[in-house]
């Protein structure tokens, strides 16, 4: 199957996280928009690396799942106090900084 | 004598007294005060020495100091005196020492020794300082002395500087102090207007400026380009062979930047606010010394490193300034103010030194030079005298005025004296270099030194009429019986100005003979030659006594 | 090509593999010291807030990162003319590296000084007692008097600069994405802990965080298409893959766009500035600092060496969008301060437009150019520490006193204090005598020999409007009478006085003799990134 | 124009060519003042120093300045009788001395020095200005007895005295110039010299504004010359002008623009509207300045300039119009004005018109002109200070209709004043007759229609003063008294001190004999000869002198009758009859005939129209436009601001829109 499809599929997944991160709500959920992205982008290296014939593209990718992961620890932290004080997750009720 | 340092020593006194005199607790004002007059007295007198040892037949940059300051922009701590800066650096070293007597009592104002008390104790670090905004806000005596000093050397550093990066750092650098002078210590009661005219003053300069700033950088890239290094220095810059396309450009940078500071016409209305808010010193030197940074530019950077361009601007430079001098003589007569109505007056004063400067003659480029003093001298005495005025009825507007010359005859006496001087009555200073402007520009420019000429009317228009709506006819306001005369310290601050406005306009030559060589040559290595008599004339009358 | 590249190497890993043997690249550690360094105190600092009591954190934390800083200062010192790529081909050391690692270095100690100042809040320092008490609980106020400090902040920002350091010796851009995840991480939670305010600064802290990981979701997709064009992504490999154009450039040009990016964002360039006004607003104030000077030199460190070496042969292409990207950035950034009444969100708007002169430096695109870049960000890092180190000063009864209006008369109260900040505020609108001035001259006249003239023009006439909201400032705090209960200057906070003491001489000092670092800053860019 | 190649131009002194210069024969020689002659430079210190004494010295001159003041003017007039007659002692035509002082403004090519010129002209002026000037210190001495500012007055005459001396005695353009000012500047001080009145303020103003405008012809004449023969000296311009190497254009230009400085300084139309409002001033003031000396000195620059006017017919033709005109002017209004002051000062105005006609004439008239203002300074200083006499005696009453019948009581000022007022109307053989005659002769003599015009208007001008001059007179000191010496507006009319009948006698002498010296024999014409060149004495005469003297005295007769009839034989009201019972002409005349007026509605009020206007333009324009955009970048901002929504997702899709941006830029670039 011609590799570029997973380029196409990658695309789209990424144009969905980042379309979602504008349309959600919910902090939880823009975040995951946020990993989806992440794993597009991971599809499309471990594609190229294929297209390439070099390993470098999966070794990168198993870096940006760790880097993913440790970015979940910290997201979550942030989004837990907020929720807390706020009782609520929606990012559109944190807007006391602006203009 | 001339291997001494003049010029950076004139530099470096005032600074180091500036910091002397902000280290001045508050309560010991008048020692402030004493350290200021002393320097600027020794200043002025080393001035004049510098003067006395300056060789007017010399071509060339004299007291010259170079010492590489940026090497990686080829910028160099690089002084030197022509007859241009000379004098400026005389008026400006002349002028200070008379604010700093006029303003002796002006900051601290009449108030209570109690405020002041309080404002002691209130004062140092502020640290927990509470309430009482009145007393916290006194204005400190030391700062403003201060200003004036480090204010005198940036006006002596920006005439000296013979390398245009030196020059724009003190062009700018010279900002700050006036727009502290202004800000903090300008018309008291006028708190939102002080600022006002401030930030007015400071971004209309800075914007000048900036597009200068531009100008310069592209004369650094040209001179890297021609020479491999580029260079700030002057004396090469003007070596330097640039196209007529790029002149123009870097023209106008350098132009509109001098024609704000000046102010030419339509860039001036910054001046007035700025004029009337200012303590009274702080707008003679203001008027008197600051813009005058812009005429001399005109002449110092414009016409020798643009030649091309500045005869290709010249006509329109020249319609400017005519248009400068009726605009502002008519909005002088329409004024009210006393303060904005002197400032007006100098637009149409600056008209008259923009048009010597384009003329490209040698005696409308003297008359240009001579008028800067002239005008730095009468515009100052015009100041000073409205400044005693306000500080006596403390009013600005001229219609709170009227029959002061019965009260106040001495005062009456050097207003007028600096009014004819104004509106250049021969005999005064004035009238020498305001008639070498027109018959230098007469020479090249026929019509348009007519036209000009016409002004003069209009001069004596708004001087004599500000004379009789404030000094003649009855008494205005009963408090204005008890108005005393000049004090034994307001005349010495007068005094040597009076005199020097007499004796330039009996006597201009020793100014004329320091000025002259050094215009003639820069119009001459700009290719501009003076026109001939259409008929001529043997050589005893053309060469005559110099 | 100094180092075997990471292809290839990945390539024997399998083999050897098989055989069950793994011969290690040679790693020079001398050379890798200074980061070394800073991970081993961030560690250290983990250990002590994990094993020791309270009050021996708060004792120990602070000299301990001052010192891990100031030591790896030291090192980079000592590295000085090192140049050379290392680690198999993932970090590379070379002057211009050096310089910026310095630089971040001691603004991440006079950052050090600003946070662990504890004489300012009635209490303990700028930083929250504990982040996890909600805001309007009980346990709210007492945490806010409490003497107690979130003492991980200093691990956080000892991570922080180790990320930036390593961002900026980046040599591949796996190493670049790990170090700016490093570097932004803690700085999402840093923004987090300010003692009074939770609510903004917990928002700064969402906001950042959310935005900072939508970029880097761009950093890495570029990285994977760049991947995908040069087959490895190790700057000079897509620098010599850039050169002969075989392969399809689409991939090329897409992957620098979306790298670019994730680096736009970092330095606050429009239109990737929104999030810089509210995280600079809602920060802990010495965190701003630290934001406002290592993060930017970091950022601008990595984007030079991204657009020098990789795509130093593209300029001609990307040029134009850094043009329209950098006149942006000075537009909005000058004109949107004008009306700001927050001192610190207005120094904010006044570090993007700060950001979009920066640009005209690599818009020059010229080693004159690196020079001024380089030059303007060290310049602009002292001057804006010391800034927002004064800002804490000023403080009403329930913290600093951050609206515009409490500072009138300011002058008129503490002199020198306003006094300083009037001549931090010259600096940033680029008065002579000021380092505000050489900077700005340095990066415009390589712009003007770059033939980037209508840049310059532009920057100047914004610098021309820039000029007018610091100037307004000095209005406010000089020319009007103070307001009845006005703000009281805190005295005596040593700490945050030698940090804006520093940052304030600096500022003279390269105003008024600019020729040593102007010297530094001019070999760093003759000599160039090594590849 | 003949122009010269740059070549031979004198750049700067250090490259001047010895330019081979025009054989120019009729340059004038100046001999250079040696012994006696070098200490003409005291003419003008001595008043100075006075000046300057009273000035800086305060209160305590108070008791002696007047004395100081009056000496000094004193001293000069001795030290210019002196020079006068050392003048005498040389031969004819080495009668000019020159001193150079000092270099004034010496820059490059344009060369100007402070020096003085002694020569025939100038040495009359000088003895007219320092004799009557000395005389009327001494009046002064008695008239401003009262005064408390006496000593700022006498500083203030001794200035004018040093300014008018500078005039008469520069021996190049610029220094007449400069004098020319100063004088105005102290007539200014003088008219203004009770300066709380406001009435005194204007007028002393409107002198000022009406000389600039004068002021700026001569200006612009000067500046013509050194463009045209690169130097402003007497010797170079005249030679030059003389040698007629001077286009006519240029010349005509030149002689035009001094012309318009004359007018100014001389009261002459159409700046003639001053000169009346002076009389605010005190009267001896009036009789120093305003009658007797400066106002002549337009006179004097015609004169002074002659080889320029001789050279072109076009500016003398409008020299003699204007003269003629204002003679008729003067006069016409001179019959319908009351106050005293005010009727001098018309006929001052119309007797210079006939000193203008007189120079106007050319060679044959400049010497006329200066006798007659020789005479003029006589009579009219003396009239003046005879009416200063009686405004005194009725305590500053100036309405000659509330004069009448004062001659018993003052005598001494009746028989001198009366003395002045024959001289005045020509009565023979007093100076009026001769000088006066000679003009009007002059003037039919220029032959043609013109000359006809000119003679006729000069003949009528003679009628009409005699008539005026005739009123004025009897109403003041003939027919009943209309005055009372009881009542709330109570007079006591007496004789003037002794200090100030005294100066009037000998004024009134000269007015007697002045005119006979100068013309019997022509002796002022040939001692002027070398300056101003021969009278054409041997001229074609229109008609015979005799006839023309016996019409002149029938035309005065005239006058002199009709005056008599209307004011002596039939009574005086003591108030004016309202202009609705009076002729048009008199009420025009009570009007000035409309000249404040024209100059209000032509120049004042545009003026202020145009001031107001550019007041509003400059804040609402000029500076409106600055403060316009400083708002609309405020505004921009404050709308940009909105777009900062505090929403992490429109800050997201912010950079998303970025991010499409740089790639669609990137894109664009790379395609293109």
């Amino acid at each position: 199957m011609n590799p570029a499809n997973y380029l196409i599929l990658s695309a789209l997944l990424f144009t969905i996280g980042a379309v979602g991160v504008l349309l959600r709500r919910n902090a939880i959920v823009v975040f995951m928009c946020v990993e989806l992205m992440l794993n597009a982008a991971n599809l499309t290296l471990v594609t190229f690396s294929r297209i390439n014939g070099t390993l470098d593209g999966q070794i990168i990718a198993f870096f940006v799942m760790v880097v993913a992961a440790a970015e979940v620890v910290i997201g979550l932290a942030v989004i837990l106090t907020i929720f807390r004080t706020r009782r609520s997750a929606s990012v559109d009720d944190v807007n006391l900084l602006k203009y | 004598m001339n291997s001494f340092p003049w010029l950076t020593t004139l530099l470096v006194i005032p600074v180091v007294a500036a910091v002397v005199v902000l280290a001045v607790p508050r309560r010991f004002a008048t020692l402030a005060k004493q350290i200021t007059l002393v320097v600027t007295l020794v200043e002025f007198g080393l001035a004049l020495l510098a003067t006395i040892a300056y060789e007017p037949s010399r071509a060339g940059f004299q007291f010259a100091q170079k010492y590489s300051w940026i090497r990686q922009f080829g910028v160099s701590y690089s002084v030197g005196a022509d007859g241009i800066s000379l004098v400026l650096i005389l008026l400006a070293t002349l002028l200070v020492p008379v604010v700093v007597l006029a303003s002796w009592d002006e900051v601290t104002g009449p108030a209570p020794a109690a405020a002041a008390r309080a404002a002691r104790a209130a004062d140092p670090g502020g640290a927990a300082a509470g309430p009482a905004a009145g007393v916290v806000s006194r204005r400190s005596v030391p700062a403003f002395f201060a200003l004036l000093l480090v204010l005198e050397a940036g006006m002596v550093g920006v005439f000296a500087a013979t390398d245009v990066f030196l020059f724009y750092v003190f062009f700018e650098a010279m900002l700050i102090p006036m727009y502290f002078l202004i800000g903090s210590y300008g018309a008291v009661k006028e708190q939102a207007q002080r600022s006002y005219a401030a930030v007015k003053f400071l971004l209309y300069s800075l914007f000048g400026g900036l597009l200068m700033l531009a100008a310069v950088i592209g004369l650094y890239v040209v001179s890297a380009d021609q020479l491999g290094t580029g260079t700030f220095d002057f004396a090469t810059l003007r070596q330097l062979d640039i196209t007529p396309g790029v002149q123009k450009l870097l023209f106008l940078g350098f132009f509109i930047a001098f024609a704000i500071k000046a102010p030419l016409f339509p860039f001036h209305t910054w001046l007035p606010d700025a004029g009337a808010q200012s303590p009274t010193g702080g707008a003679i030197l203001l008027v008197g010394v600051l813009d005058k940074v812009g005429t001399f530019g005109l002449i110092r950077y414009c016409i020798p490193l643009f030649p091309k361009a500045s005869s290709y601007f010249a006509p329109m430079v020249l319609a400017l300034a005519v248009i400068g001098i009726f605009y502002g003589a008519l909005l002088a007569i329409g004024q009210r103010d006393m303060k904005r109505l002197v400032a007006y007056t100098s637009l149409a004063h600056f008209g008259f030194i923009a048009m010597g400067t384009f003329a490209l003659t040698s005696q409308g480029g003297t008359g240009a030079v001579l008028y800067m003093v002239n005008h730095g001298l009468s515009t100052g005495l015009l100041f000073l005298v409205v400044g005693f005025l306000v500080a006596r009825r403390g009013s600005r507007d001229v219609s709170a005025y009227g029959g002061m010359a019965r009260v106040t005859p001495v005062l009456a006496g050097v207003f007028l004296i600096a009014g004819l001087s104004s509106l250049a009555l021969p005999g005064l200073n004035s009238f020498v270099s305001e008639f070498l402007v027109l018959v230098g520009t007469f020479t090249r420019y026929r019509a348009l030194a007519i036209v000009a000429t016409c002004g003069i009317v209009l001069a004596a228009v708004y001087i004599l009429y500000l004379y009789q709506r404030t000094m003649t006819g009855p008494l205005v306001g009963e408090q204005a019986r008890g108005v005393l005369d000049l004090s034994l310290r307001e005349k010495i601050v007068v005094a040597p100005v009076v005199v020097l406005i007499i004796a330039l306009g009996v006597y201009p030559k020793p100014l004329i003979n320091i000025i002259r060589p050094t215009v003639t040559a820069t119009f001459e290595d700009a290719g501009h030659t003076d026109p001939a008599p259409t008929i001529p004339v043997n050589a005893s009358q053309a060469g005559g006594h110099s | 090509m100094s180092a075997p590249p990471t292809a290839v190497l990945a390539q024997d890993a399998l083999a050897q593999s098989i055989q069950g043997t793994i011969d290690v690249p040679p790693i020079q550690y001398a050379a890798l010291s200074p980061i070394i360094i800073v991970f081993g105190v961030a560690l250290a600092a983990v250990l002590i807030d994990a094993f020791a009591s309270a009050r021996t954190r708060r004792l120990l934390q602070p000299p301990l990162a001052a010192v891990g800083f100031a030591v790896a200062f030291v090192a980079v010192v000592l590295l000085h003319g090192r140049r050379q790529i290392l680690a198999a081909g993932a970090v590379a050391i070379d002057s211009p590296t050096l310089f910026l690692e310095g630089a971040i270095l001691l603004f991440a100690f006079l950052a050090v000084l600003l946070v662990a100042e504890r004489r300012l809040d009635s209490s303990g320092g700028a930083i929250v007692a504990s982040a996890a008490v909600t805001p309007g609980s009980p346990g709210a106020t007492a945490a806010r008097t409490s003497a107690a400090v979130q003492t991980e902040v200093y691990a956080l920002m000892a991570f922080s600069v180790a990320g930036m350091l390593l961002f900026v010796s980046a040599n591949t851009l796996l190493v670049m994405f790990v170090a700016l995840e490093i570097l932004s991480l803690p700085l999402y939670l840093l923004a987090g802990l300010a003692r009074r305010r939770r609510l903004l600064s917990q928002e700064a802290a969402m906001k950042y965080f959310l935005l900072g990981a939508f970029s880097s979701a761009f950093f890495i997709y570029g990285l994977a298409f760049l991947y995908g064009y040069a087959g490895s992504v190790d700057l000079g490999r897509i620098a010599d893959a850039a050169g002969t154009a075989t392969a399809n450039d689409t991939y090329l040009y897409l992957g620098m766009a979306l790298l670019g990016i994730g680096l736009f964002f970092k330095i606050g360039a429009v239109p990737f500035h929104s999030w810089t006004p509210d995280v600079y607003q809602g920060s802990p104030t010495p965190i701003t600092a630290f934001m406002a000077a290592g993060t930017k030199v970091a950022a601008f460190g990595a984007l030079l060496r991204v657009f020098y070496v990789a795509f130093g042969g593209l300029r001609w292409d990307w040029r134009p969008t850094v043009w329209t990207i950098a006149i942006m950035t000075m537009v909005v950034g000058a004109v949107l301060a004008l009306t700001q009444r927050d001192i610190k969100r207005m120094l904010a708007y006044s570090a993007i437009a700060h950001a979009g002169f920066l640009l005209t430096g690599l818009a020059a695109a010229n080693s004159d150019g690196l020079r001024g870049s380089l030059f303007y960000l060290v310049a602009y890092g002292f001057t804006t520490i010391a800034a927002f180190g004064l800002i804490t000063m000023v403080r009403t009864a329930d913290g600093e006193a951050s609206d515009l209006s409490q500072w009138q008369g300011l002058g008129r109260r503490s002199p020198v204090l306003a006094g300083i900040f009037a001549f931090l505020l010259l600096a940033l609108a680029g008065i002579p005598l000021t380092s505000g001035f050489t900077g700005k001259f340095a990066v415009f006249q390589a712009a003007v020999a770059g033939n980037a003239t209508p840049l310059v023009v532009v920057a100047l006439v914004t610098s021309a409007i820039a000029a007018f909201f610091y100037v307004r400032v000095i209005v406010l705090m000089f020319f009007q009478e103070p307001v009845m209960d006005g703000p009281i200057v805190v005295t005596r906070p040593t700490l945050t006085y030698a940090a804006v003491g520093i940052g304030a001489i600096m500022t003279l000092l390269l105003g008024v003799a600019p020729q040593p670092l102007l010297d530094l800053a001019g070999t760093a860019a003759t000599s160039g990134f090594v590849r | 124009m003949s122009t010269v190649p740059m070549s031979r131009v004198p750049t700067h002194p250090a490259a001047v060519p010895m330019v081979t210069r025009y054989a120019m024969p009729h340059e004038p020689h100046y001999a250079s003042a040696t012994g006696i002659f070098s200490v003409m430079w005291l003419l003008l210190v001595l008043p100075l120093a006075g000046a300057a004494i009273l000035l800086l010295g305060g209160r305590r001159t108070n008791r002696w300045g007047h004395l100081l003041a009056t000496a000094a003017a004193a001293t000069s007039f001795v030290v210019a009788l002196l020079l006068f007659f050392a003048l005498l002692g040389r031969s004819g035509d080495d009668r000019a001395v020159s001193q150079h002082l000092f270099s004034w403004i010496p820059v490059n090519s344009f060369q100007v020095d402070a020096g003085l010129l002694f020569d025939q002209l100038s040495a009359l002026f000088v003895l007219l200005i320092t004799g009557v000037g000395t005389l009327i210190h001494v009046y002064s001495i008695g008239y401003m007895a009262h005064d408390p500012a006496r000593r700022k007055f006498f500083a203030y005459m001794n200035l004018f005295l040093a300014s008018m001396l500078l005039l008469v005695l520069g021996d190049n353009f610029l220094v007449l110039y400069a004098g020319w000012e100063l004088v105005g500047l102290s007539s200014y001080l003088l008219i203004k010299f009770w300066e709380d009145r406001p009435a005194a303020a204007t007028a002393a103003n409107k002198a000022f504004y009406m000389n600039r405008v004068g002021d700026v012809g001569l200006a612009l004449a000067v500046m013509f010359m050194f463009a045209t023969v690169g130097s402003t000296n007497f010797d170079t311009v005249f030679g030059a002008a003389a040698a007629g190497v001077i286009g006519y254009g240029t010349l005509t230009a030149i002689a035009l623009l001094l012309l318009l400085g004359a007018c100014g300084k001389s009261g002459q139309f159409p700046l003639q509207a001053w000169l009346p409002d002076a009389m605010e001033g005190p009267t001896p003031i009036s009789a120093l300045i305003h009658a007797a000396t400066m106002v002549t000195a337009g006179v004097y620059l015609i004169a002074r300039a002659n080889p320029i006017f001789t050279e072109t017919q076009a500016a003398r033709t409008v020299v003699v119009i204007i003269g003629a005109g204002t003679i008729l002017i003067g006069c016409v209004i001179g019959c319908a004005y009351d106050d005293i002051k005010k009727v001098l000062a018309y006929s001052t105005v119309s007797q210079i018109g006939y000193m203008f006609l007189a120079v106007g004439l050319g060679p044959a008239g400049y010497a006329l002109g200066i006798m007659h203002l020789l005479a003029h300074g006589f009579f009219k200083a003396g009239l003046f200070l005879g009416a200063g006499s009686v405004i005194h005696a009725m305590n500053d009453e100036q309405d000659m209709r509330k004069y009448g019948a004062l001659w018993r009581l003052m005598p001494v000022t009746w028989a001198t004043f009366g003395i002045c007022y024959l001289a005045i109307i020509g009565f023979p053989p007093l100076s009026g007759f001769f000088t006066k005659d000679k003009i009007i002769e002059a003037a039919f003599d220029k032959g043609g229609t013109s000359g006809y015009l000119l003679g006729s208007a000069a003949l009528l001008g003679a009628g009409i003063t005699a008539f005026y001059m005739t009123r004025l007179f009897l109403m003041t000191f003939h027919g009943e008294r209309r005055w009372s010496d009881k009542g709330p507006r109570a007079v006591h009319p007496h004789e003037s001190p002794r200090v100030m009948t005294g100066p009037m006698i000998p004024l009134a002498i000269g007015a007697a004999v002045a005119g006979g010296l100068f013309v019997l024999g022509g002796s002022v014409q040939n001692w002027l000869a070398p300056v101003v060149g021969e009278s054409a004495e041997e001229g074609v005469h229109t008609m015979s002198p005799v006839v023309l003297t016996a019409l002149t005295l029938l035309v005065a007769a005239g006058g002199f009758a009709g005056a008599y009839l209307r004011y002596q034989l039939r009574p005086v009201e003591a108030v004016a009859p309202p202009d609705a019972e009076v002729g048009l002409v008199t009420v025009a005349a009570r009007h000035d005939l409309y000249a404040n007026t024209f100059n209000e509605a032509v120049f004042m009020r545009p003026g202020q129209y145009a001031t107001r206007f550019l007041v509003w333009l400059d804040t609402v324009g000029v500076d409106g436009a600055v403060r316009g955009s400083a708002a609309a970048v405020g505004g921009l901002s404050g709308r940009l601001r909105r777009t900062q929504t505090g929403f992490v997702r429109s800050y997201a899709l912010s950079m998303l829109g970025g991010a499409v941006l740089v790639v669609g830029a990137l894109y664009l670039v790379k395609v293109g």
